[in-house]
């Protein structure tokens, strides 16, 4: 039972360092890095110029699709509007999005400790998602009121059933071998998850969260509609009953950056998070 | 809801069916220069949109009232059994018509005859109504189902199209010289911005409501007489807004708050007669399955009354 | 050292009674699928006593894991009675008494070598002294140097050996190995023989050693236990009666090639 | 280079026949298949119960969310109607069900093959899946008219999405092993695909059908706001419009029984499809 | 049967003048991660003549596996030069020349035992007459009756000989083998030993074989590869000059004894 001896057997010595190799290995990682970031915005700046030629050529009517370079006038014009009616919208998304997104990821734990759950819920769960928000908006201001607490409620009812599906599929798709070692460690349920299904599922879940990062954006926006001053939703609504469609691809301009905003910040958390995923990184 | 604040002033929530602007400037005007307070009223209003119009949140006690767009929406609630109950109208007409281009006119009924007529789902109702009132059939014209936006005309996909005169800067998009066929010309007499209450808040809260009116009225009449200034009001509350297009909206909304008929029973009246040929004409037309309702459950004039003396004659 | 012995309930003390580590009865193990039913073991009878070491040795697919994960309460039998450490297997896992190399090494991917190894300290951590660290143990299986190392930049064999550390890391007292050295070369595999056996000397465990190797079963058992296929049946009980403390040496000696030559026999009537 | 004698190794005999335990396998399956379709039932009703008690208990009023019971006779009075709008939202939920899928199928097949691609356009297609269909529905309608086709592509375009990012995850995550052993086979992208990234992408898939199964539903009703006398969409605006509650939710309960019934077609394939995948099954 | 073959290109026929099979010139692999670099191989300098039978010997994780990767073109090398098959490994990989064998068997878990040993035939499939059908195949490694068992209904020694019979079954002009009978129990090793060198001396493969048995790496070969570890590089080549054709019963020979002897000699200082 005592320490025992330990006759190292020194066939392996592990990583060296090489400098000029790691030089070059850090040189082709940032390059990939920066190909990261430049190419979206290539591909953004080259179909702006395609659309504004487009609308230039086929002389399209600025109510049916206005010119980006129309758009882009409105944007500075009425850059602190926007950013005004950002700062609501942002804060709805967030909260909706780590809301729904932290319920989403229980309750799929809850399906793959209690199979009985899961076969009773998900079907429901499915069809509780396909009810428009103007049926249940009465009851959710009855219950919230009108301000943040719906519009967040709302957000986090649309991003919350993608990641329902994803997450119970990570948890459950686990390798039988792994599960195994952690039934012959007589790891509690809990450490099962922690070390094991929660582990696997990152995937899957960061999968979800790309999927939510622009349906809480969506949730946030359409939960304005149940009536809003501020917001992208509000402004979304007051241009295009204004027929300001410049001033509408302006607002929807600002969400979409804010869901790519949340995109990248996803990716750049999964980048971290999943380093150790060869299939990923590769 | 909140009770009464230390200062003794109330706060009452109006629910819009749809966004706050310009169909509210009276009321941001009261807001704006204090009327509300100095009648002992903190108003809140509670904004609404696509996705709700508030009738469901007024009738169930959550807000004190509320405004919809249409006399219809307060005859087809009551009919169905919800007890919300118009006691006062923003405007005396309904500002909804046909708008069509001078190439292809449609200046009055008849001359929709064989035309394709755009609507939304929920303009159905008024289309037949209008269709009936001139003893056109459905099948002579061609209805065509659209969203909330009016570039089926401007692109010809339709030759008219239903609307709301006041939206001023949708209407741009047609040019400066449209043509409209409003529905009031054409026997559908509508009231449009009627303010609505639950019939035990009209009862518990009468003195709330006629409070709220009397300072409302102040506010339009504020309005009317100084539209520059009160826009400037709206956009102060609502930065949202574009002062612009408010400018342009201002007059015609006023135009239709204040007509010769405010002119004798003061801002917000309305004629129960009004609304007695409204519910009739829809019953008619079988748009109430759910039952015809009473006059009395759809408008009371117990707020007009109260305030009968207090409300601007103007017109 | 000994009043902090003292002050633990040891797990180990009060089963130093029972008669034997494993009993099996009449164990079988069927499979079934839609395509047919597989009967991976029939019928088997063992006992190995506590601080027994027992080397299986039979064809492929004769059933050799399969007997392992019954014991390690991974399959339940499906017919038969299965007691381990004088309770059921499962109950054997629930006290942490169990450890199991499998036969493909199964790290996670996410946990670099080090954290492999330290895994089954995490998860239940009964904390008994004189125990290993992580560090030291790969450093034992020839790979001090690459805690940080995660496994697909391993080695198959580096691996493997990974595998094996994380089993003796928590010091259980009953060792299921299924072939754990198959995938190391002969000079490694050699070593780790002799420091299996010095394990098992200093600490009492009851280890059960599949292999493919008859040196490597004849090296290391106190009995060899061959079985037969279609159905997984018990074909013999061999013991080895060669003495100990064993060296690579022994190998040599004709009384082991005698036992070799013996064992592989039977072996190729199985 | 001529045919070897084949000396075989008679060890193992393979899959024998058992009918005892072969009944009691193929026993325990139907049990396991009939619990999975009458557990979501049971709980459906435990649901529709405890709703119908909340709405009496609480004396609910029926604009706010009606009995059940109330909606149960609107749905008989009512059930030529509802299945006369059914069709049209139905056809328009598959085709866009299918053009949506099979479009980010392809994509996210592209986005595999070019990475440079997925670098691109990934970020945008995040940032246009925010674009509200109010904003892009009159160049849907000048584009594709008023019928049908408008309502389909709104489908398309919302189920797209979460269908993209799944698949170009299930299509990328793929074992590295395997991967090389169609190297060393020397197989055409195309095989690669088809034998091995394709498959290996199913549960992700499978996942993200199950996702669609509701958003082709959202998308075909929010396609009918823009524009339609028929569907569900359009009954759902009717019966808002009346304030007629219990229509509303009977057609909603329309709705949401056609993506339970899509979703359980899909699991009943995913089931079939996936029947090697252990995890799963399990 | 002569009128068939002369029907197709023979795509062996125009490389019967190559010098040899394989030919690394200063090859070295590094792996460089965030944590440090590895060197797997330092200037390798390798030829095998076609139809040669190479076995490597060496420490865990000194580079064979490696090794084998450079060769089917799966890894480039950092530095140096590989020939195979007269052309560059991807021309010989392209031409569906090389079959490998992997340390673990990767078998496509959706595909049944049947499936996973044709894959190589829908995939690319070069028709070339008289080549052993997949079940042919399957019985040839002991596992007829097993066709439609997925992977995982397969005991590990079983998936190895799955994917043993997949790499025999488009009849490669060159076989890399990653310790493939590893997995197996002696007497089916033995046996499949036999097989391979027929299959060997009737189809003139080039095979470069890893194995950890010495005496497997010995019986097999023409000659032996030594390799050491840290970096991995070549210690020795063994030429064995043992006869042909050989059966089992060569290994009682004293000379084999005397061959096995001397490579464990060198392996201990590797
Ligand atoms: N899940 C399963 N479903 C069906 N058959 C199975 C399953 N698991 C194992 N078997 C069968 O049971 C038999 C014994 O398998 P087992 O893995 O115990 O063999 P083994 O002795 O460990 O062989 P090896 O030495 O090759 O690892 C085999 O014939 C195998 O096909
Ligand atoms: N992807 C990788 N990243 C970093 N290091 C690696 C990678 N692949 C292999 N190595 C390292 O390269 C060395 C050689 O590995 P290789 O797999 O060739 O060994 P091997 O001789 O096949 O060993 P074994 O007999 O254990 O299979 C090892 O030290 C291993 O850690
Ligand atoms: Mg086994
Ligand atoms: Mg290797």
């Amino acid at each position: 039972m005592s320490a025992m001896p330990v006759h190292a057997l020194a066939v392996n010595k592990g990583f060296a360092n090489d400098t000029e190799a790691q030089a070059r290995f850090n040189a082709a990682r940032r390059y990939l890095a920066w190909r990261k970031r430049l190419l979206p915005l290539a591909a953004g700046i080259a179909l702006l110029i395609i659309w504004e030629a487009g609308v230039r050529f086929f002389d399209i009517k600025s109510f049916i699709a206005p010119a980006p370079s129309a758009v882009a006038v409105v944007f500075v014009e009425k850059f602190s509007i926007l950013m005004a009616n950002l700062w609501p919208t942002a804060v709805e998304a967030f909260c909706g999005f780590a809301i729904g997104n932290i319920a989403a990821v229980l309750l799929s734990t809850a399906f793959v400790y209690q199979r009985t759950a899961e076969e009773a819920f998900f079907p429901i769960a499915v069809m509780v998602h396909t009810i428009p928000v103007m049926a249940y908006a009465p009851i959710l201001v009855l219950l919230l009121g009108n301000g943040m607490e719906a519009k967040v409620a709302i957000a986090a009812m649309i991003c919350f059933f993608p990641t329902l599906v994803n997450m119970t599929r990570g948890l459950k798709n686990v390798n039988p071998q792994q599960l195994e070692l952690m039934r012959i460690l007589s790891a509690s349920p809990r450490e099962v998850f922690q070390k094991l299904r929660f582990k696997n599922s990152l995937p899957y879940l960061f999968s979800a969260l790309k999927i939510a990062a622009s349906t809480s954006v969506i949730g946030a926006i359409v939960g304005e509609w149940i009536g809003a001053d501020r917001g992208i939703g509000a402004l979304i609504i007051q241009a295009t009953y204004n027929y300001n469609s410049p001033l509408l691809y302006a607002t929807i301009v600002v969400g979409a950056a804010l869901s790519g905003t949340f995109f990248a910040t996803i990716s750049w958390i999964e980048q971290r998070t999943l380093s150790w995923n060869v299939d990923e990184t590769a | 809801t909140r009770g009464r604040t230390a200062s003794g002033v109330q706060t009452i929530n109006m629910q819009l069916s749809w966004l706050a602007g310009g169909n509210q400037l009276g009321e941001v005007v009261a807001k704006q220069l204090g009327y509300f307070e100095e009648a002992g009223i903190d108003l809140a209003i509670q904004p609404g949109g696509p996705n709700i119009d508030g009738v469901a949140v007024v009738a169930s006690g959550r807000y004190e009232f509320g405004q919809v767009s249409s006399s219809t929406q307060v005859i087809l609630a009551s009919s169905q059994g919800i007890p919300v109950t118009s006691f006062a109208i923003g405007a005396q007409k309904h500002p909804y018509a046909y708008f069509s281009l001078p190439k292809n006119p449609v200046r009055k009924a008849s001359d929709m005859i064989g035309k394709r007529i755009g609507v939304e789902v929920s303009g159905q109702n008024l289309l037949a109504a209008v269709l009936a009132k001139n003893s056109i059939t459905e099948d002579q014209i061609q209805k065509v189902i659209i969203g909330s936006d009016l570039t089926p005309l401007a692109s010809g996909q339709v030759d008219a199209i239903a609307g709301w005169e006041t939206s001023t800067t949708a209407l741009r998009v047609l040019g400066p010289d449209f043509i409209t066929m409003r529905l009031w010309d054409n026997g559908v007499q509508l009231y449009a911005l009627p303010y609505y209450a639950t019939h035990d808040a009209l009862q518990s809260k009468q003195e709330l409501l006629a409070s709220f009116v009397r300072a409302a009225g102040k506010g339009w009449a504020y309005a009317h007489d100084n539209p520059e200034k009160a826009v400037d009001l709206l956009i102060k509350e609502y930065p949202n807004l574009v002062k612009e297009d408010e400018m342009l909206t201002a007059p015609i909304m006023l135009g239709f708050a204040f007509t010769d008929k405010t002119k004798f029973n003061g801002w917000g009246s309305f004629d129960p007669k009004v609304w007695q040929s409204q519910i009739d004409m829809f019953d008619t037309l079988g748009q109430l399955p759910a039952g015809k309702p009473s006059l009395d459950s759809v408008e009371t004039t117990s707020i007009l009354d109260a305030t009968k003396n207090d409300r601007p004659k103007i017109g | 050292m000994t009043i902090q012995i003292a002050a633990f309930e040891n797990p180990r003390s009060n089963s130093d009674t029972e008669a034997s580590a494993i009993d099996l009865r009449k164990v079988s193990v069927r499979f079934t699928t839609d395509r047919g039913t597989v009967t991976a073991l029939e019928n088997i009878d063992l006992s190995v006593p506590i601080g027994g070491f027992l080397t299986l040795l039979g064809p492929s697919g004769c059933g050799k894991s399969t007997l392992l994960r019954v014991i390690a309460d991974l399959i339940a039998p499906t017919s038969g009675n299965a007691t381990v450490l004088g309770g059921s297997p499962s109950l054997a896992r629930a006290r942490r008494d169990i450890g199991f190399v499998f036969q493909d090494a199964a790290l996670l991917p996410w946990r670099t070598a080090l954290q492999n190894v330290a895994l089954p300290l995490e998860v239940g951590g009964i904390s008994r002294p004189g125990r290993r660290s992580p560090a030291e143990l790969l450093a034992l299986v020839g790979l001090s140097g690459w805690e940080n190392a995660y496994p697909h930049e391993l080695s198959g064999g580096m691996r493997q050996r990974v595998a094996i550390a994380r089993a003796l890391v928590n010091d259980p007292r009953l060792l299921l190995m299924d072939e754990p050295f198959g995938a190391l070369d002969e000079i490694t595999r050699d070593r780790l023989n002799e420091e299996l056996l010095d394990v098992w000397a200093s600490t009492g465990t009851t280890i059960l050693f599949v292999t493919h190797s008859i040196y490597e079963a004849a090296f290391l058992a106190e009995r060899v236990l061959l079985l037969a296929a279609n159905p997984g049946r018990i074909k013999e009980i061999v013991p080895v009666s060669l003495p100990s403390p064993r060296r690579i040496a022994l190998r040599e000696t004709t009384e082991f090639t005698k036992l070799a030559g013996r064992l592989r026999a039977i072996l190729e009537t199985c």
